[in-house]
């Protein structure tokens, strides 16, 4: 998915879920839960202008964009290590497996014991939950080259850390990319959900003390900040993969 | 020049029964007592119990988390009191929708009811309830949920009755509700329903500062009494409650008496619904 | 490498590591108690029956909803690659639907369709589409055109071409995908069964935190964990069988 | 008749009448935009000037009864099937049972490949995968027969067996054949006409028709002296065209 | 010296000495072994029976100066990267800066692909990739140069220019070239010695070595009385085999 900002049509589908929202919201009598647009932009404005919801998703940003980093650093070598050696793959499959499926908020408890209410239980959990698309996606990725590939390389005489660099990572690349993508929501997703539990700041924690003081249209406004944040990080790695890698958007 | 104040890590949740902490921070009185207190705050206790002795000494809770945690063989202790429910101030309600058929506890029969906590104060107050009512507690079907979404969920009929406490029960009262009474005198009048815990080992090596501590909650909960504007204002600083609601939200009873006798009313109403299968009453879960 | 020694070097990992775990850790401890202690809380779930009606609960919930997630996964994501058009229209609503936390979506699931079901596969499928989608999607764009022209010039019916070039070319991403997808599937059902006590693993897992049983909490995650090799087992089974039925077609 | 282009001008001022029946070869340097025109005439991209007429009207995708042989045989062929289900392909929805089997092993037949019949493509060597690239082509009866480079990959001798059977088929049923070759003999022994292009944008620098007969042979009509001549010809114009 | 197989025989009974500095060509028919017979010698596969040396060793894996143009092109250049990045894919390690583009620009300009140096290899036509992929081998400057039917997709005109270009760079260099063709103008042009395959299992059915001088010259040495001699002799063998 790669959306292209200038174009008005991919607008049109939220503008008409909006107002169809703003409608359902105006119709409706008495009190409710459930504000409406107006009023969450109204209060998205005003936290916005207060500074509060800028740091907060600043914080989220900052936690889920080193998560990332870390899950890159690690997920990419690891997965393409275990796509390449068969020995490697079989030793560790069956603990990635076992580990996979933990939920980090069972594990909450767990960090928040190592490292207490802060950061570092943000970034362990949200790196932990995260990190596994990334893993399948280089391993997979290795694993579906084209031998023809292969054989370019060794018929080159390559040398082991160019052709990583030059030839096998970037056919891998588009696999990786998914991988990468996927792990980079998760990041963000479960960001704000270890904020909600295990790291009192961010989005997740606004939402949560949001919630908490009654104020309906501050959790969507809350809401809305983190999935336009995702929307937004999402275009800013489309648009950053596009230029930082022109020629693996490219052809392929 | 005053002598070097101990230092206190606390954790405790955003709610009105926790304004004396707020208070006695704001206001200077852990400092008098000669605390330095730090105050973090975090959505849910339970886990604060493996920080405790860590990253805290001391945390908000209430008595049947200090039971818990003692049947596990945590050191923590209770230290004070917080809030705690009688007559004359009620925080608890049982409440139904204005229209609803339920007219009384046996009506619960086959019903769902929200609950903030499956096995918490709260819940075990009601299950205990029903069963002094009759009713068997297993026949109830009980669905957690957040206090913020329980009008909601009445309202829309996702559940018959809703254990809520204030300033959520005023507000759901707003939206028309029929109260079926207060499960919590049940179990005691008055009866704990907050407190405030510590890791064992802390406690017993800072008796002074576990004192001063109460002694500045104490101080707290006395400038309450006579500054209610004041201590509103404390209020809506750190619940970020909208200033309405903190002006109208009606303030619970605050206590910091704490001992052993208190707890045992829990022990005994949680072995009585079945929450814990202990038998052994007395723990010494208080430091006195 | 032959099956049994395959077996023998895979398990050698986990089982070491618990081994260490189990000679040093402390019996007593509140937090990381070795396990030893984790199978005698297991034996008492089991006694109880607790264990096995909570398994069965969140097995049930995982397989409905992945299997919705799947389909709806695959329809998407080979609309969107097949279509420009399409995906550039609905692309930022999509992503937008992505960043939505699970556990903020679960009390407004609540208020509209209950706690039941319903609400299980709702937002468990909500929350696991996407990694079917994305892989779809990629494996819809990287078909060869000069495949997709095949289907044009030999004038196959749309149904054909679906059948004989679109589903054989991504069915590789479709089990990538579902092989992500499984897990979080686990994980996001265990976080509704936590926050709408549902019934199932989660929510023995909550009572076991709310109750500081740490062997117990232990014992619920090993059974997550296998529950975990279980699926992948599966996929990995489905995955070879597809392999042989589409012969290179699985690179 | 059309013009097409890319992100820059790839053929320009095409103008061409293909008459049915008619075997019509295309030669030219690589990159002069065969590969481009036969994509056009096979409903593979629009031009951006001009138009594409078959049978008096205008298309998009390709028409009923035309069919491209891809110069990348690689990609062409589904590695999921077998020989004979990548045969089967174009026609298993239009015939079944026997006639089906029957169809599949005349194609098979008609390039040689009945013995790798159970054979999936990765297994096959270049000059037979592009081989069964033709026979599904060939399964189909097509009426206009779009062919890019067909028998590059083949040895001179199943090569001039298949030069026979094509014309053959294409006598006796009368389909129309745009066959692009860089063999200047494949060209005019094959074709009753050739056209060269050349340039960057590419047109049609010229055209020949050998006055060859409607039979041909592989000995025989290439010791003509017609044969001869057009091939001389064809060779001059080319090394022209080039220079 | 080598026999090859993969679940049923490919070759059998191979017994091949190439000498250094060789020009050696191989023809045969389609599917008789000859990619796979290459691949064994550019230490891609390994015999099941037998062994191949290379300078006395037996080796696994391409042995180092040992470079392989293979047949499908599309699958062997890396999409992600322009013409001039694929060219310098195997040599921008040992060199860099001015000598690298210098390196490269060589190499663009023996295959004439200079124009396209920025384009993406998506965008060229199919003779275009080839000639890039033989100007990546080349820019290695290799010692022995491997390559299956790479001029199979290009004109006459731009193949007669790459063979000269071929002979004088093996001339030059004293390179060792082993080349696969259907062409059998090519392969007796080109050959010091031209290998006959043929056969299932492929087997060597038949060896010649044209009497040609060493410098050729595509007009002169086609007339040649040698030249004519040798290709009707492989002609023949080639019938001869295929019956
Ligand atoms: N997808 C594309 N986008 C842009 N330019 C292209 C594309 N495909 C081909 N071209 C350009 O169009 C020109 C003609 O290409 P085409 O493939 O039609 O040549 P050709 O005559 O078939 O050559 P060859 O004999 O080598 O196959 C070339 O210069 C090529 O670079
Ligand atoms: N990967 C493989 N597995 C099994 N058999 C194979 C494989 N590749 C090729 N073959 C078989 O080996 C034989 C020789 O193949 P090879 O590719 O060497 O032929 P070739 O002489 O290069 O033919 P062409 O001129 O058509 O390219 C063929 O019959 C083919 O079916
Ligand atoms: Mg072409
Ligand atoms: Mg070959």
């Amino acid at each position: 998915m790669t959306p292209r900002l200038p174009q008005t049509r991919q607008w049109l589908l939220p503008a008409a879920l909006l107002v169809a929202w703003q409608l359902a919201a105006t119709a409706q009598e008495g009190p409710s839960i459930l504000p409406s647009p107006v009023e969450i932009g109204q209060t998205l404005l005003e936290t916005l202008v207060s500074g509060r919801l800028p740091a907060d998703a600043l914080h989220t940003f900052a936690a889920a964009i080193a998560s990332w980093v870390i899950c890159l650093l690690i997920g990419i070598p690891l997965g393409m290590a275990l796509g390449s050696a068969e020995r490697l793959r079989v030793a560790l499959s069956l603990f990635i497996e076992l580990l996979r499926p933990l939920p980090a908020v069972a594990l909450i408890p767990l960090a928040i014991l190592v490292f207490g209410f802060s950061w570092q239980t943000e970034i362990t959990v949200t790196v932990f939950a995260s990190v596994w698309p990334l893993i399948l996606a280089s391993r997979s990725g290795i694993e579906r080259l084209h031998p023809r590939i292969l054989e370019v390389v060794s018929t080159l005489h390559l040398r082991r850390w160019h052709a990583l660099r030059c030839v096998i990572t970037p056919a891998a690349f588009r696999q990786i990319l998914v991988g990468a993508k996927l792990s980079f929501s998760l990041c963000l997703v479960v960001s704000v959900v270890a904020e909600m539990v295990g790291n009192p700041a961010g989005l997740g924690w606004g939402l949560v003390s949001a919630q908490e003081a009654m104020r309906a249209s501050e959790t969507f406004a809350y809401l809305f900040a983190i999935g336009i944040l995702g929307v937004c990080a999402n275009c800013a790695l489309d648009f950053a993969v596009k230029h930082l890698f022109p020629g693996l958007a490219q052809g392929n | 020049q005053t002598p070097a104040r101990t230092k206190v890590r606390v954790a405790s949740v955003v709610s009105a029964a926790w304004l004396p902490l707020w208070i006695a921070k704001d206001k200077g009185m852990f400092e008098a007592h000669g605390l330095d207190v730090d105050i973090t705050t975090v959505q849910n206790v339970s886990t604060v119990v493996g920080a405790l002795g860590r990253q805290f000494e001391v945390s908000g809770c209430t008595p049947i988390d200090i039971i818990k945690a003692r049947l596990r063989k945590l050191d923590v202790v209770g230290i004070a009191g917080n809030t705690q429910e009688l007559t004359a101030n009620q925080q608890m309600r049982l409440v139904t929708r204005a229209d609803s058929p339920i007219r009384d506890l046996a009506d619960l029969k086959g019903q769902v009811v929200a609950t903030p906590s499956l096995n918490g104060v709260i819940h075990i107050a009601t299950l205990n309830a029903l069963r002094q009512r009759g009713v068997d507690p297993k026949a109830v079907r009980f669905q957690e949920m957040a206090f913020a979404n329980m009008g909601d969920q009445l309202a829309a009929g996702r559940v018959a009755a809703a254990e809520i406490v204030e300033p959520y029960a005023s507000a759901s009262m707003k939206v028309g509700v029929r109260t079926l009474g207060n499960p919590m005198l049940g179990v005691a009048d008055p009866v704990i329903l907050t407190c405030w815990m510590a890791s064992g080992q802390w406690a017993r090596d800072n008796r002074g500062a576990v004192a001063a501590w109460r002694a500045a909650l104490n101080d707290a909960i006395q400038y309450i009494q006579k500054n209610d504007q004041a201590s509103r204002a404390v209020l809506a600083k750190w619940t970020r409650l909208p200033d309405a609601v903190a002006a109208s939200v009606h303030l619970p009873a605050y206590t910091t008496r704490l001992g052993d006798a208190e707890i045992d009313t829990w022990i005994q109403t949680a072995v009585a619904v079945g929450a814990i299968n202990e038998k052994a009453s007395a723990i010494g879960a208080s430091l006195n | 490498m032959n099956k049994m020694s395959r077996g023998l070097l895979s398990l050698a990992t986990p089982i070491a590591l618990l081994g260490v775990w189990g000679a040093l850790g402390d019996p007593a401890s509140p937090v990381a108690p070795p396990p030893q202690t984790w199978l005698t809380q297991a034996a008492v779930m089991l006694a109880a029956g607790d264990l096995q009606l909570a398994v069965l609960a969140t097995l049930k919930t995982v397989l409905l909803s992945t299997l919705v997630a799947g389909m709806a996964g695959t329809v998407m994501g080979a609309t969107l690659g097949a279509r420009r058009a399409v995906s550039d229209t609905v692309a930022p609503t999509l992503e937008f639907l992505r960043s939505i936390p699970p556990p903020t979506i679960v009390p407004v699931a609540m208020l509209l369709i209950g706690a039941g079901t319903g609400l299980d596969i709702t937002v468990v499928a909500l929350a696991t589409v996407w990694p079917v989608m994305l892989n779809v999607l990629q494996a819809t764009r990287s078909i060869h055109p000069t495949l997709i022209s095949t289907g044009h010039t030999l004038r196959l019916s749309p149904w054909s071409r679906v059948r004989n070039i679109y589903v054989p070319c991504i069915l590789p991403g479709v089990i990538a995908g579902l092989r992500v997808a499984a897990p979080l599937a686990i994980i996001v059902a265990l976080l509704v069964e936590m926050l709408a006590t549902r019934p199932g693993i989660g929510r023995l897992l909550l009572t076991a935190q709310r109750d500081f049983d740490a062997p117990g909490v232990f014992a619920l995650l090993l059974t997550v964990g296998l529950i975990g090799v279980a699926v992948n087992g599966a996929f990995e089974w489905l995955e070879r069988s597809a392999a042989r039925r589409l012969p290179n077609a699985m690179r | 008749m059309t013009s097409a282009s890319g992100e820059k001008t790839i053929l320009q001022g095409i103008d061409l009448n293909i008459g049915r029946g008619e075997f019509l070869c295309m030669v030219g340097g690589s990159g002069t935009g065969k590969t481009t025109l036969l994509r056009a005439l096979g409903g593979f991209c629009a031009p951006t000037g001009g138009a594409v007429f078959y049978e008096g009207a205008a298309f998009s995708g390709p028409p009923a009864g035309v069919v491209t042989v891809f110069q990348d045989y690689g990609n062409a062929l589904l590695p999921w099937r077998t020989v004979r289900g990548n045969v089967a392909l174009g026609i298993e929805e239009q015939v079944s049972g026997a006639a089906l089997d029957d169809r599949i092993d005349a194609a098979l037949a008609m390039v040689g490949l009945q013995q790798a019949a159970r054979e999936y493509p990765a297994k096959l060597s270049g000059g037979m995968q592009q081989r069964l690239q033709i026979a599904r082509a060939l399964a189909l009866q097509p009426k206009v027969l779009l062919m890019d480079e067909p028998f590059g990959a083949l040895d001179a001798m199943t090569k001039a067996k298949l030069q026979d059977q094509l014309r053959h088929i294409q006598a006796s049923t009368g389909a129309t054949i745009v066959f692009i070759t860089h063999d200047v003999d494949e060209a005019v022994y094959l074709g009753d006409r050739v056209i060269l292009l050349a340039g960057s944008p590419g047109r049609i620098a010229s055209e020949l028709r050998p006055a060859l007969p409607a039979t041909r042979d592989q000995i025989s009509t290439k010791e003509m002296p017609e044969y001869l001549h057009a091939r001389h010809e064809l060779l001059e114009r080319l090394h022209g065209a080039a220079r």
